[in-house]
């Protein structure tokens, strides 16, 4: 039974802690506000999912895994929700994004029009 | 099955060290006191208030895991509790009613108390040297009355949690006192903050100075 | 008559003596809206306080020597009065001379309309009061005490007059006593407790063990005590007195003549005897230092004085002159120089206060300070200028006026130490007194009235021009009796 | 209406807050934890109301008047303690007097649970009302970019 | 229970007095009440130097938990003196405060404001009275916080007073740190916080540890005292915080500081050190150059406030000059002219704060003329001045003489002289910025507005101060004795003492 | 097994840590900060299994609550200057785009 969990969690652990860099990486790497966002956000939610998990295999007592499954619980709701908001603010800030052609041709003045059209900066 | 093959020896090598996860708590003391020194600089560094606010909440999350690694849990719990978000909350409502950036400061008038941090920081590396070693047992601070307190405690009290004997009983009045400097910070936004408080205020000009 | 001096206890008429002018402050003070009765209250007061002070000395002088502890702060640092016969003489000058010159005083304030007369009187009181205890201070803090008393209650009286000139001469007046008598006096007085455990006057002095052992420490604590009392005038701390000169005559004749100076020299006289101990002093360096110092003083302040054009001025350097040889004898400490030291007091008292209040009854009659428009004005001031010239007579030291003893017994004193120079700055200094003091009465008579006037008498009020006569009398009885006042002294020098 | 994911996760999250903020004050004695976190966490529960739902509604709640009160009771709880124990003629904040008799120190239970209570209220009104302090009032106009 | 209890009453009631106060309706009835707690406090505070001196140090184990492990009370006579010192100056300006705070604080403000001033009062006595190392910090933080509290309430006359509170409160919890830091490292050494079992277990140990807590508790204390470079905040804080502040604060807090510095230098560490002597040249020299300095700059000044709070810090000087000739002679010295300056310093405080009160400026150029004008205060004022400068029949003369006395008769690296030289320096100083303001005072024609006739309850405190700054000058016998009994007590049984354990 | 996961949660903290301090936007430290927020919820948990102190998931359990209240906030003040007024009003008055 206890090889069992241990088989069962491994994985989970691992494959968490490889989300949680690669989510990191992503961070760190990426171009703009919102592909960071996006490497964030699956991490935050997935990563942390999968160590939980994989923490839960392994449980001593009852207690500790309810407190597990509650910290899961919380994870699921909250950071998926501050992803969303952080992303919203930075949307609702005209933070621009980079797409087309600003993707390649970095550090283009950019304006938002009204209807969050993104385009160059008229001068 | 073969990645936990492969793992596996690494573990349990862990595992059957003497004391299990001891060295890698240690690692990981580590690494995060090298976090906390790079976010103290970092928020030295940065002008930005709101960049500071954001490092400071970094920062109580760090010293929350470091304790909590150093075995301090009611000490992390505090911090938890505390820095992580009432005090980002509060730091940032405070930024609210001020200015984003910080000024800068003349070169000279760093000197001083960059003279006086290195004084201070010599005297306490100075201190170290005739330090019990750390995690000693037989270190005074973990013979004498911290260890009266793990015996006596089943037997003064019966309360499984040694640290709220200490801080509620054998040392209440320090508790006590700490609630009235809690109290009185609240009284003190009051004063300051509250309605009716001192908004506005006439400047006085003096002509000498 | 003597009976008559008897009927208080002696601590009684101590107290008395000292309270009275402090009633009168508060009299005085109610009684603003009516000079008359104020100035009553001021001369009566005077005459109660002079009463006591002749009981004073009479008791003294048959033998007593009364004690107060007013209060103990602390074992050993305590406040008490004891009188002994250099403080009732000096009591009785300057109680006497107190009741002269409120009288003068009224004849000035009122010739001159002064302002703000009621807070001159009430200053007066309290300056009075402290110059007493001055007088009978039992140990160095009473003394110092009370020496403070006096610097501050006089302080108003010198900026009298309001205007910028008496603000700054106030400033220096205060700067440099309070300035000398806490950095100087001061250390002094709390160095001797330091070493001896005590503040108390006692013949002989107390410091015989320090002198004996640490000499040096003798020799600063002897340099601080006379540059620390500085009312005594010593040169470098002097300007002061100049300074005070802004003041109104009365004031100035109470500086010089009465009270402050005295209260210096007296300061000098007495810790010399009573704390530094005469035997000790003789013996000390520093007694020689400051014997030259006074001598140069003499000399130098004489000079000065001859440069003077203001008549106050110059009596003002006078005294600076004269009263240095107070300190000389003191720091001779010899027999005579001691005795001449208390007989000049004496004597210097009065001869000055005639010189003031002559110089204030010119200003009071013709509104005239400075000596160049003096000329003639002896033959429309005739009785004015003849007091002056007695006053003169007997600062210089001819006889048959008072002055002429102290100034013999200094020389005496300087012999009897081997010092034979300074019998000669003594001589020298006479000579140069005639030339400064006598100069001006002499051309007040001799040279003729200004602009071919008849020369039409017109004196000084009758308040102005009593009291100076009253005192060149003095000088002249003194000249006989000063006998007396030396043999009332003798206990000071007795064993020398 | 804006922002209806965050409300939205408010409102769920509001009531394990306080839930955990009073298992933490009651478990104190147990686990890590005691009035001071409890206090904290629970105000950390209004304060997280009051930036969803604005501060208004928050004081609706809790009116800005009761917190002085609250700051001042759980002082006085604690202090109180103390000098209970001081009338029934022990010292100061020994809270072996409160039952004396007890083989398992009920009296020392009683005295921490009370003294805990006091603590948590004290700092759970000293939170909001520092909070309340800092947010209820307008921020100047600002100049300078950040 | 009353008596046996007397130790912790004092500090307990002011205490419980403060969320008391805060409760009660923004009207006199809080100052009134907090004024009553005063009293209560100064009676038990009275009665507890009595017992001391009779009995000798007493000690009150809190929680009834022995010492190492609990927290313990160890009044000795210096702490009951410096206690009903304290409770002394609650008991006059608080009730200074109900008329003073209509004038400098908000309406709706005065039961927090008295609040406050309770919870500083409780703080200080606390300080005092324990005879723990830990809880002496969170009683200095009680008191500090609230301080900085009560100086920032200033700012509605001045808003100055803001930055004052600012600077006060970055070093003053800069001070707290390295106290706090240095608490650490004894920790680290002995394993307990109990003074006295500190004391014990620091005999003979002397190592790199211990001298590095010692240098940090005493620049911790240092600033908290204002020593002299570490006094930048003072004159700004006293400044600009209200009347009845300064008034409370100028006397009290740093003494209380000062009493701290005793305790850890006699009590704790005691004479076993081979350091000692260089700490106490420190002393010596800072205290000289301090009340030299601080003199200085007052006589430069323009505000009266400022001016007193300079001469603060010098004053402060004083009295770790008699601290660092670590005799008996020298402690009595400095515990005299802790009472005496306190006592003199609230005596002026309290008079500016009501000429602030009838004309609302501390400025020099206000003061002009104002002998005629308010002359109680004028003379209450000049009554506190003299004994400022030292002059006979006042409490200053007193501790000057003591402070002398024992420079001559102690052994030390330089030469007494030069000490009674630099005092006497420092009173012509003292003479110096006190005579520029009786000058205004008395000889300078009155100008501006009439003052506003100040009221009953403000000047009676004053009068009474006054009163009290001449009593000592003239019945110091009593006191002496007291502070000499006090400091042989802390230089030499509190060390044996070996507590209730 | 745990101390695995636990170097990967560390290796991701430091990466984090860096785009906190090098910003640039402030969204960017916003997100990082809440990330590093998850991330310490995560070590907690993980060093309470390595250490074999299940209470350490209380203080996990805490921060997975409050972390949230603190990103809020931050982009509350971000967004309005101030954190009393409720966001609806504030979205209306600001002219939120939607």
């Amino acid at each position: 039974m206890e090889l069992l969990l241990d088989i069962l969690s491994w994985p989970l652990l691992l494959a968490g802690g490889a989300l949680v860099i690669l989510g990191a990486v992503g961070v760190l790497r990426f171009p703009d506000f919102y592909t960071r966002t996006h490497a964030a956000g699956v991490t935050d939610t997935f990563g942390a999912d999968l160590i939980l998990l994989g923490l839960l295999l392994q449980v001593p007592d009852t207690m500790t895994g309810i407190k597990l499954v509650l910290i899961f619980l919380f994870m699921m709701m909250t950071s998926p929700v501050a992803t969303h908001s952080i992303a919203h603010a930075a949307y609702a800030g005209r933070e621009a994004p980079l797409t087309g052609k600003l993707l390649l041709r970095q550090n283009v003045p950019v304006d938002i029009t009204a209807d969050g059209e993104i385009k160059e900066a008229a001068e | 099955m073969l990645l936990a093959e492969a793992v596996a020896p690494a573990s349990e090598l862990l595992a059957e060290s003497e004391f299990p996860g001891l060295s890698a708590a240690f690692a990981v003391e580590i690494f995060i006191l090298a976090m906390l020194a790079a976010t103290a600089f970092a928020m030295i560094r940065m002008r930005q208030l709101f960049g500071v606010a954001m490092l400071s909440g970094i920062y109580s999350l760090l010293s929350a895991a470091f304790f909590v690694a150093l075995d301090a849990v009611d000490v992390a719990f505090t911090e938890a509790a505390v820095g992580a978000g009432v005090s980002t909350v509060l730091v940032l409502s405070g930024i609210a009613l001020t200015a984003k950036r910080e000024l800068p400061v003349d070169r000279e008038r760093t000197f001083l108390p960059l003279a006086i941090v290195l004084v201070v920081g010599a005297a306490l590396v100075y201190a170290t040297i005739d330090m019990p070693a750390f995690g000693d047992p037989n270190a005074p601070a973990n013979v004498y009355v911290g260890a009266q307190y793990i015996e006596r405690t089943p037997e003064d009290i019966e309360v499984p949690n040694i640290v709220t004997a200490v801080l509620a009983s054998y040392r209440g009045f320090d508790t006590l006192g700490e609630t009235v400097v809690v109290f009185t910070a609240g009284l003190a936004c009051l004063l300051l903050l509250g309605a009716g408080s001192i908004r506005g205020g006439g400047r006085h000009d003096d002509e000498e100075h | 008559m003597a009976g008559l001096f008897q009927l208080l206890p002696l601590e009684t008429a101590v107290v008395v003596s000292m309270a009275a002018p402090l009633v009168a402050f508060f009299v005085v003070a109610l009684l603003d809206r009516s000079p008359n009765l104020r100035e009553a209250a001021s001369i009566t007061a005077g005459l109660v306080t002079f009463y006591c002070a002749v009981t004073i000395f009479i008791g003294v002088g048959d033998g007593a020597r009364p004690e107060i502890d007013i209060v103990e702060m602390l074992p050993g640092l305590s406040l008490k009065l004891a009188v002994e016969p250099l403080g009732a003489l000096f009591g009785l000058i300057a109680s006497g001379l107190w009741v002269v010159n409120t009288c003068y005083s009224i004849g000035y304030m009122r010739g001159h309309h002064e302002g703000g007369q009621t807070r001159f009187y009430m200053a007066f009181c309290v300056a009075i009061s402290a110059a007493l205890g001055i007088a009978y201070a039992g140990n160095l803090l009473t003394f110092f005490l009370f020496y403070e008393a006096l610097t501050l209650s006089t302080f108003p009286l010198v900026t009298h007059e309001r205007d910028e000139a008496a603000r700054a001469g106030g400033r220096v007046y205060l700067g440099i006593l309070m300035g000398t008598s806490i950095g100087l006096l001061l250390p002094a007085v709390v160095w001797v407790y330091g070493l001896t455990g005590t503040t108390d006057f006692a013949l002989g002095g107390i410091l015989g063990q320090v002198s004996a052992n640490m000499p040096l420490v003798f020799s600063i604590i002897v340099c601080l005590f006379a540059w620390g009392t500085a009312k005594a005038a010593l040169m470098p701390f002097h300007p002061w007195l100049p300074n005070a000169m802004v003041a109104p005559t009365p004031v100035s004749a109470f500086l010089h003549a009465v009270a402050v100076v005295k209260a210096g020299v007296f300061g000098v006289l007495k810790i010399s005897i009573y704390t530094l101990g005469a035997v000790e002093l003789s013996q000390s360096a520093a007694a020689d230092i400051i014997t030259y110092v006074a001598a140069a003083s003499i000399l130098i302040a004489s000079a000065i004085a001859m440069t003077q054009d203001n008549l106050k001025a110059r009596l003002a350097y006078s005294t600076v002159s004269q009263l240095s040889y107070v300190t000389l004898g003191a720091m001779i400490a010899s027999r005579y120089g001691i005795l001449g030291g208390g007989a000049q007091i004496a004597a210097h008292a009065l001869g000055k206060m005639t010189l003031f209040m002559c110089a204030g009854a010119i200003a009071v009659a013709h509104h005239k300070k400075y000596i160049s428009e003096m000329r003639g004005l002896g033959r429309v001031m005739p009785y004015t200028f003849t007091a002056y010239i007695i006053g003169a007579c007997s600062i210089i030291g001819l006889p048959p006026f008072a002055g002429t003893w102290p100034k013999f017994l200094l020389m005496l004193g300087s012999i009897e130490t081997g010092d034979a120079i300074l019998v000669g700055v003594l001589i020298l200094s006479s000579l140069m007194n005639i030339v400064y003091l006598l100069t001006p009465a002499v051309r007040a008579f001799m040279d003729p009235v200004p602009g071919n006037q008849a020369a039409e008498i017109k004196e000084a009020p009758a308040f102005c021009l009593f009291p100076p006569w009253f005192t060149a009398i003095g000088c002249l009885v003194l000249f006989f009796y000063m006998g007396d006042i030396i043999r009332y002294l003798e206990p000071l020098v007795e064993g020398l | 209406m804006g922002h209806l994911i965050l409300r939205v996760t408010i409102k769920l999250l509001f009531a394990p807050i306080i839930l955990f903020a009073l298992y933490v004050q009651f478990h104190g004695d147990y686990g890590p934890g005691g009035g001071f976190q409890a206090g904290v966490t629970l105000a950390a529960a209004f304060i997280l109301h009051a930036l969803g739902f604005g501060l208004d509604r928050c004081q609706k709640v809790i009116p800005p008047g009761w917190l002085p009160v609250g700051m001042a009771l759980g002082v006085l709880i604690y202090a109180g303690t103390g000098i209970y124990t001081m009338l029934l003629g022990g010292n100061f904040l020994d809270y072996d007097v409160i039952q004396p008799d007890s083989h398992h120190h009920a009296g020392q239970h009683i005295g921490i649970i009370v003294v805990e209570l006091g603590v948590g209220l004290a700092v759970a009104a000293t939170m909001l009302q520092i909070f309340y302090a800092f947010a209820a009032r307008e921020p100047e106009p600002m100049d300078d970019a950040w | 229970m009353l008596l046996d209890d007397l130790p912790v009453l004092p500090v307990i009631l002011p205490l419980v007095a403060a969320p008391v106060c805060l409760l009660l309706p923004n009207n006199r009835l809080a100052g009134s009440f907090a004024t009553l707690v005063a009293w209560i406090a100064l009676v038990l505070s009275a009665m507890l130097l009595h017992t001391v001196a009779v009995v000798g140090p007493v000690e009150y184990a809190l929680g009834g938990w022995a010492s190492p492990l609990g927290i313990i009370y160890r009044v000795d006579l210096a702490g009951a003196i410096v206690m009903t010192l304290v409770a002394l100056m609650a008991s006059v300006t608080f009730p200074y405060a109900i008329e003073s705070a209509r004038e400098e604080i908000v309406p709706s403000q005065t039961s927090a404001f008295f609040a406050m001033f309770l919870i500083v009062f409780a703080g200080l006595m606390g300080v005092v009275a324990t005879g723990d190392a830990f809880n002496v910090f969170v009683f200095l933080e009680i008191s500090s916080l609230s301080t900085y509290t009560l100086v920032a309430m200033g700012a509605k006359r001045d808003r100055r007073a803001l930055t004052a509170a600012f600077t006060y409160l970055v070093l003053g919890t800069i001070g707290a740190t390295f106290f706090v830091i240095g608490l650490g490292l004894l920790y680290q050494v002995t394993g307990t916080l109990n003074m006295i079992d500190l004391h014990d277990r620091l005999a003979g140990v002397d190592n790199k540890v211990v001298r590095a807590g010692y240098a940090f508790i005493l620049t911790g204390l240092g600033l908290k005292l204002a020593m002299f470079p570490l006094h930048r905040w003072l004159p700004a804080a006293y400044t600009y915080a209200p009347s009845p502040v300064t008034a409370f604060l100028a006397s009290t807090s740093t003494k209380v500081a000062i009493y701290a510095m005793l305790r850890f230098l006699f009590t704790v560490f005691g004479f076993n050190f081979g350091f000692i002597d260089v700490a106490f040249t420190f002393f010596l020299i800072l205290g000289l150059i301090g009340m030299f300095y601080a003199s200085l700059i007052a006589i430069f000044r323009e505000d009266v406030k400022m001016i007193l709070a300079y001469s603060s810090v010098a004053q402060i000087g004083y009295m770790l000059l008699g601290i660092s000739f670590a005799t008996v002679d020298g402690v009595a010295a400095a515990l005299v002219h802790v009472v005496n300056h306190a006592v003199m310093k609230t005596t002026l405080f309290l008079a500016v704060g009501a000429v602030f009160y009838a004309l609302g400026s501390h400025r020099l150029s206000a003061y002009r003329g104002l002998g005629k004008r308010m002359p109680v205060t004028t003379a209450v004022f000049l009554i506190g001045g003299l004994s400022l400068i030292g002059v006979p029949l006042t409490g200053g003369f007193i501790s000057k003489w003591v402070l002398v006395a024992a420079a001559f008769n102690s052994v030390l690296a330089v030469p007494s002289l030069v000490i009674v030289l630099m005092i006497v320096a420092s009173s012509l100083l003292a003479v110096a910025y006190i005579g520029r303001i009786a000058w205004t005072m008395l000889l300078e024609e009155p100008v501006g507005r009439q003052p506003k006739p100040v009221p009953m309850m403000m000047v009676v405190p004053m009068v009474l101060m006054a009163a009290l700054t001449i009593y000592l000058g003239i019945d110091a016998a009593t006191l002496v004795s007291l502070c000499r009994q006090a400091a042989e007590t802390l230089l030499s049984t509190g060390l044996g003492f070996g507590g209730t354990s | 097994m745990f101390t695995a996961a636990a170097a990967a949660i560390i290796v991701a903290m430091i990466i984090m840590l860096f785009r906190a301090i090098a910003g640039p936007t402030v969204y960017d430290r916003v997100l990082s900060v809440n990330s590093f927020g998850t991330k310490t919820v995560l070590l907690l948990a993980v060093l309470g299994f390595l250490m074999g102190r299940p209470a350490f998931l209380d203080i996990a359990l805490l921060y997975a609550l409050i972390n949230f209240i603190a990103t809020i906030a931050i982009l509350k003040f971000f967004r309005y200057g101030r954190l009393s007024a409720s966001m609806a009003d504030m979205d209306l008055i600001r002219g939120d785009r939607r």
